[in-house]
């Protein structure tokens, strides 16, 4: 099995965002790609699953030209995708989900108990046993889904798969039984093919790596040949001298107290302060009830029990909280809106003139906000954010948030899918705001991260709150230790 | 449903229920029908009513029918409207042995006890007659039709203009291509039509007087009061008002619910009652002009 | 309300019980308040009454799970009505009954590809087809026609025992098309694409073709329906069926169905045309007014979905 | 069909184009095959004309932005026209009108909270609300309802120069709801929320409270175009109205808007409001019979949606 890619390009509406990729790769390889936002990594992964039609270019697998013009044909040639955004259908069963369009049969009537048989053995097979094949695909949490989607994409063993940024919702030993998988699979001759931002486990995992930048691609590497600095410098065109900014935290007065706080079923008597100035660290295992503490605080889930949520959105943002959210598709963003309208969101009222919305100042707003966190393409401030990929989707959520000037801040997995640049400017940023007075409570799965951007850090353990550490000195050992126990 | 009530027909009772399936109550002429049968019904002191509404849906007088039936009525008067028959509905009666009362609206097929409504046509050329007479220059006249199509009560009407004044060289017959749907604002609509093609228009003839009270308002807009007159069928308030007023509203046929309600509710009594009665009763539909129609409209 | 969560197996049937105590209340109350109601001619009413609304509403479900419509099913009743009565004269009664049916597959077929092929809104495709199938229809015939062969009237009138004969068909209808939703791959394809079409193209399933089988089978319970509904009357009329669609979408989307598409089950579609229809009979069997009637009708449907709604849970996640 | 993607400003108006080409070559084709349509007498016509779906168009649109539909306008256009007319005898005629177009808002209100609170779906609260209010209308009066005093009548019939007073007042609906929808914080949330509901809520901005607004909008265009039609006509009736939904929404669609929410424009549905006049006027000029009326009224409605349909950008992450 061997593919070979020669002068793809892709335009959107007349702009060309492929200028011409070549690649090689065969059966067996971990071929990692890795560029910064918007550096043309999912088109061109698109292009491959017979998703997007290319503009010009040329697709060989086994030297002969493949002509991919649906995900039909690719999966004739046993190319299977997990796309970066999730796509489940959230009505339906994960069995469902899983062999959709393959089901056993009896009598041509589908045969359900074999089906959830077979959609058990699957994940079983592919080391995400944990999961209920009977459950709705929508009430998974989003790491579970995006388990659930590799399952699918694995159902009648593929040739090549395509994971583009499988780890960025994954966490702990979930991530564990991803690489598991991809050596898994490695072993077996499937060619891999893996976008990530994450450059350590790209640096542990890929046989080979190519990097991308602006739509091409600029170097094709071998883990052994590179390290990550030198992975940044050639995505980012600039040298980043360190990655997380030194803290030394004077906590102030106390921003947000919460006392006690307890919903059935997802956390219970969680209580703690977030001070002016500090930045706090969340971490926990998916489902340990992060997220539905942040909601609950932040007053978008109904009322618990305990002292210090707030009555709804409204309230807390009238209080200075604001709360970036894990899930940018569903409650982060209105795709179908332009990125202005998308930041403006937050400030339409409070900066209106009069009853009309401030069109020029609105502009001023998200022009230096975009300025701000470099969020690409050039001029995207009247594109729908759809368009945008998904770290910048990702980065135009913050700006929203900032623009109201928060006094406190939630994030919640804030830098999932952004790259290490864009990271390094968003960790500053987020520094600078400490630093002014604002209070960071920062959701993440990423312990590297948690210790390295935060003053102390929450563990969270099955919806306790199991400890309270100081970042500084701490390793990723402990922080797990009181996670898992 | 009421003590008393039960058994087939025949034989004197003193108390009986009468069902009422209307096609289509939502018109002011049906819905006057349902009222005057309900009226004439209170001063018998021993008949009750049951009123149901298809809304329209042939199935659903059926249906109405059928629930009727199984509430043991004594008979069931159809007011059918637009509905050129309903053969099920007439079977099921049949096959429940009760007598079937229609009213306006003669049934092309179907079996049915006994029939008391207008004749549409008569109506039409009446109008027609009485514009021949007026209009003696002759000229443009135009016809505004309530549909749809396939709606024969107003084809009769227009048929029966058409036959007198088609028959007249002195004038030239347009017909509005759309439909009024038997209101006043589709009334008005189709007029405004008629007139930007037709501005020489003499006379209208509308298939009911909803309809010629919209395009009497179409007609002032426009400023052709002076210019054109007006000819409708059925006798409803506004209408005899307007002709009473001597505008350009210039004559309808009475068609009148009430009287229509009031004589099948009697004719019901007397067939339960035994009584061997006509089977269609055609009732006049007396022309109405300025001359006569204070007479109307105080009755 | 407090809702009480109860699972069967891993399915949460909240709702089912809840729809089946409404209708099993419904019809506890018609039974002691009306003495009309358990007659047999009553019942077997309630039988006839429900086969046109059934028969659309099951075509209307299958077209709402892809998360589209079909406004046109009205018209279609009213042609497939008049071109069976019209063929009558010539045909073999069956074969005009078929050519009727079939007309209504051809039109489904028609909105199906111009909703899918060409990637039109369904509300309007289907509201030109409304209109033109209706004019159409005319066309055909302006003056209603009635048969007066009687064995026309036979589909319509036959029993099976103490059951009309249609209504064992629009049960079929709703059994076969249940398999078809819940046991088939076209039919877990179309109820896939509704809940999210871009993820069943990927799969490398054709959302077209089953947009259009989607759409098909609607014209071809409506065209049934018009046969049905001519021969079960009498008379064909290119005018019935005006406003039909408003009471098929209502049976579905009371049935738990969302006009969003990929939630709603035939069951639900059942229980919400059983609802409508019981409703119906009992404002007749009470002699209620008819304006009153329209008045309390809309009123009881929407206490029924207040009271069957789900409990959805709102959630941060909440992608669905 | 190629198609050139043409920006101004950064903004694709490609459709808008296209779009106003249609009207300018149904215009053309008007003018210069028929005498009659550039007589002011047909241009006041089709003014008047476009005056009650215009109004009713608007309202919709702001409850499609929302992903909710209206079905109840044609019953609230009846009853606010009868409650206008009988309330003159005893009010000041300004003050009936007041009361009339304040029903309108009051029914638009309750349906509002019937979505927004109880999250019970759109179609079907206003379906019932539909069936009710038409109900209701006919409960207030049976009888057509004729106002004798002339002042009735001058609202309908002033004219503004060469234009009718009405339609000044739908413009000035579609100019302020324009801006509303473009530049208050109001209607972009509106839009918004037709978008992503959750992300709105979660933006801090009361999702129900813009939702009950989007409602009341639709039901005081109603109310308002209720008065309007009643003073027009002279006579109200409380079987008008009948079907006024449908010709709503597709002015709406046929304009650009998603009937799933978030997308639309003001402008857009005007332009819907007039390809439908248009037409309508046409086909009466030409003497079209009705039921051809019909079928190609459909025909060309599809025509229209084809020619002005958006090449949709197809993506793995287009879920809007
Ligand atoms: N449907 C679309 N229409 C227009 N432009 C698009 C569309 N999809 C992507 N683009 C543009 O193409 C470029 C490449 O996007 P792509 O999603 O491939 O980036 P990426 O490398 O995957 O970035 P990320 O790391 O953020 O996921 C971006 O500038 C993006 O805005
Ligand atoms: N929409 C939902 N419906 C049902 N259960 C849910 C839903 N969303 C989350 N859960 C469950 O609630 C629990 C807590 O989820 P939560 O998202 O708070 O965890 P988390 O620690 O933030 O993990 P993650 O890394 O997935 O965000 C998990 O068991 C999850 O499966
Ligand atoms: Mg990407
Ligand atoms: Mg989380």
């Amino acid at each position: 099995m061997s593919l070979l890619l020669r002068g793809v390009r892709k335009a959107f509406n007349g702009v060309e965002v492929l200028h011409g990729v070549d690649l090689e790769a065969r059966g067996g390889d971990v071929l990692a790609i890795v560029g910064a936002n918007g550096a043309g990594k999912s088109t061109l992964i698109k292009i491959l699953s017979g998703a997007l039609p290319m503009s010009s270019g040329e697709i060989l697998i086994d030297g002969q030209p493949a002509d991919l013009r649906s995900p039909h044909d690719a999966h004739d040639r046993g190319i299977r995708t997990v796309y970066q955004e999730l796509s489940l259908v959230p009505e339906l069963s994960v069995t469902e989900n899983l062999l959709m369009g393959n089901f056993p049969r009896r009598y041509g009537l589908i045969d359900w108990p074999a089906a959830h048989r077979k959609a058990r053995e699957l994940l079983e097979r592919v080391g995400f046993g944990m999961i209920d094949p009977r459950a709705r695909a929508g009430r998974l949490s989003v790491a579970r889904q995006q388990m659930v989607e590799i399952a699918k994409a694995l159902v009648s063993e593929p040739k090549v798969l395509i994971l583009d940024e499988p780890s960025a919702v994954l966490a702990g030993s979930d991530l564990d039984a991803l690489f598991a998988l991809v050596r898994e699979l490695q072993r077996r001759g499937v060619l891999v093919v893996y976008v990530s931002h994450r450059l350590v486990e790209v640096l542990d995992l890929a046989t080979a790596i190519v990097v991308m930048k602006d739509g091409k691609v600029i170097t094709t590497t071998e883990p052994a040949r590179t390290s990550e600095a030198e992975l940044i410098r050639l995505m980012a065109g600039r040298q980043l001298e360190r990655i997380y900014p030194p803290r030394r935290p004077v906590p102030g007065e106390v921003r947000l107290r919460v006392d006690g706080l307890t919903r059935a079923g997802e956390f219970t008597g969680v209580s703690f302060e977030l001070r002016a100035g500090e930045i706090v660290g969340l971490f926990g295992l998916v489902g340990s009830g992060r997220s539905e503490l942040a909601a609950c605080v932040f007053g978008a889930a109904r009322p618990a029990e305990g002292s210090g949520a707030f009555r709804s959105p409204q309230d807390a943002i009238r209080h200075g909280v604001a709360m970036v959210t894990e899930d940018r598709a569903g409650s982060g963003l209105v795709l179908g809106m332009t990125v202005r309208d998308n930041i403006g969101l937050t400030t339409w009222r409070s900066t209106a003139r009069g009853p009309l919305i401030d069109v020029r100042r609105q502009r001023r707003d998200t022009a230096g906000m975009i300025e701000r966190l470099a969020i690409q393409p050039y001029g995207c401030a009247s594109m729908p954010v759809v368009q945008l990929s998904g770290g910048n989707q990702q980065k135009a959520v913050l700006a929203k948030w900032l623009l109201v000037d928060p006094k406190v801040l939630i994030l919640d997995e804030p830098t999932r899918g952004v790259d290490m640049a864009t990271r390094v400017d968003i960790y500053r940023m987020v520094d600078t705001l400490a630093r002014a007075g604002l209070a960071v409570l920062l959701i993440s799965s990423d312990l590297t991260e948690v210790l390295g951007a935060t003053d102390r850090v929450l563990v969270m353990n099955q919806g306790r709150l199991a400890g309270e550490l100081r970042s500084e000195g701490t390793t990723e050992d402990q922080v797990l230790e009181k996670a898992i126990t | 449903s009421d003590e008393g009530s039960g058994g087939g027909s025949g034989g004197g009772k003193d108390a009986y229920t009468v069902g009422v399936a209307n096609f289509l109550l939502s018109g002011p002429y049906f819905s006057g029908m349902d009222a005057a049968i309900a009226a004439q019904a209170k001063t018998k002191g021993n008949v009750k009513i049951v009123s149901t509404d298809a809304g329209g849906d042939a199935a659903k007088l059926a249906a109405n029918v059928e629930d009727l039936l199984s509430k043991n009525v004594d008979a069931i008067i159809i007011s059918g409207g637009p509905l050129e028959s309903a053969p099920a509905a007439l079977n099921a009666i049949k096959a429940a042995k009760k007598p079937a009362i229609l009213v306006d609206r003669k049934f092309a097929v179907g079996e049915y006890t006994s029939w008391i409504g207008p004749d549409n046509e008569a109506i039409g050329k009446q109008d027609g007659e009485f514009l021949t007479k007026r209009l003696t220059g002759g000229g443009k006249v135009g016809i505004i039709k309530g549909g749809p199509a396939d709606n024969s009560i107003g084809l009769a009407r227009t048929n029966g203009f058409k036959s007198v004044l088609s028959s007249n060289s002195k004038f030239t017959l347009v017909e509005a291509p759309d439909f009024g749907n038997w209101g006043s604002d589709g009334g008005l609509t189709v007029m405004e039509g008629l007139l930007a093609k037709h501005p020489d228009l003499v006379a209208v003839f509308c298939e009911n007087d909803a309809m010629c009270l919209g395009a009497q308002r179409a007609i002032a807009d426009a400023g052709k009061t002076g210019q054109i007159v007006l000819a409708g069928v059925d006798g409803q308030a506004e209408a005899l008002k307007a002709i009473l007023d001597g505008t350009n509203y210039v004559v309808t046929g009475l068609n009148s619910p009430n009287v229509i309600g009031k004589l099948a509710l009697d004719r019901t009594v007397e067939v339960l009652g035994g009584a061997q009665v006509e089977k269609d009763t055609v009732v006049p539909s007396p022309q109405i002009t300025k001359d006569n129609a204070a007479q109307y409209l105080n009755s | 309300m407090t809702t009480l969560a109860v699972k069967v197996r891993g399915r949460d049937v909240t709702v089912e019980i809840a729809f089946t105590l409404l209708i099993v209340a419904l019809v506890t109350v018609a039974a002691t308040t009306s003495e009309s109601f358990l007659t047999q001619t009553n019942l077997t009413n309630l039988l006839k009454q429900m086969v046109t609304t059934g028969l659309l509403a099951f075509g209307m479900l299958v077209v709402i799970l892809t998360g589209g419509i079909d406004l046109s099913v009205g018209s279609v009743v009213a042609f497939a009505g008049i071109v069976t009565a019209g063929l009558v004269a010539d045909l073999p009664i069956p074969v005009a009954m078929v050519v009727g049916i079939a007309s209504g597959i051809a039109f489904g077929a028609l909105n199906g590809v111009l909703v899918a092929r060409f990637e039109l809104a369904p509300f309007v495709v289907t509201l030109a087809a409304l209109t033109t199938i209706r004019g159409l229809a005319f066309v055909y015939s302006e003056v209603p026609i009635s048969p007066t062969d009687p064995g026309f009237l036979w589909l319509g009138s036959a029993m099976a025992g103490p059951i009309p004969l249609i209504t064992i068909i629009m049960l079929a209808v709703f059994g076969v098309g249940g398999v078809f939703l819940a046991r088939t791959p076209a039919g877990r394809s179309i109820i896939a694409i509704g809940g999210n079409a871009e993820t069943v193209r990927l799969a490398g399933i054709n959302v077209r073709r089953h947009i259009v089988l989607a759409y098909t089978i609607s014209g071809f319970c409506a065209g049934l329906a018009g046969v049905i509904l001519t021969s079960r009357v009498g008379i064909a009329q290119p005018s019935v069926g005006i406003a039909f669609e408003l009471d098929a979408i209502a049976a579905c989307v009371i049935g738990g169905a969302s006009l969003a598409g990929g939630r709603g089950s035939a069951k639900g579609a059942f229980g919400g045309v059983l609802v409508l229809v019981l409703i119906n009979n009992l404002l007749n069997l009470y002699g209620v007014q008819s304006f009153w009637q329209q008045v309390l009708k809309g009123l009881i449907i929407i206490a029924v979905i207040l009271v069957q709604r789900t409990r959805r849970p709102r959630s941060v996640k909440g992608r669905a």
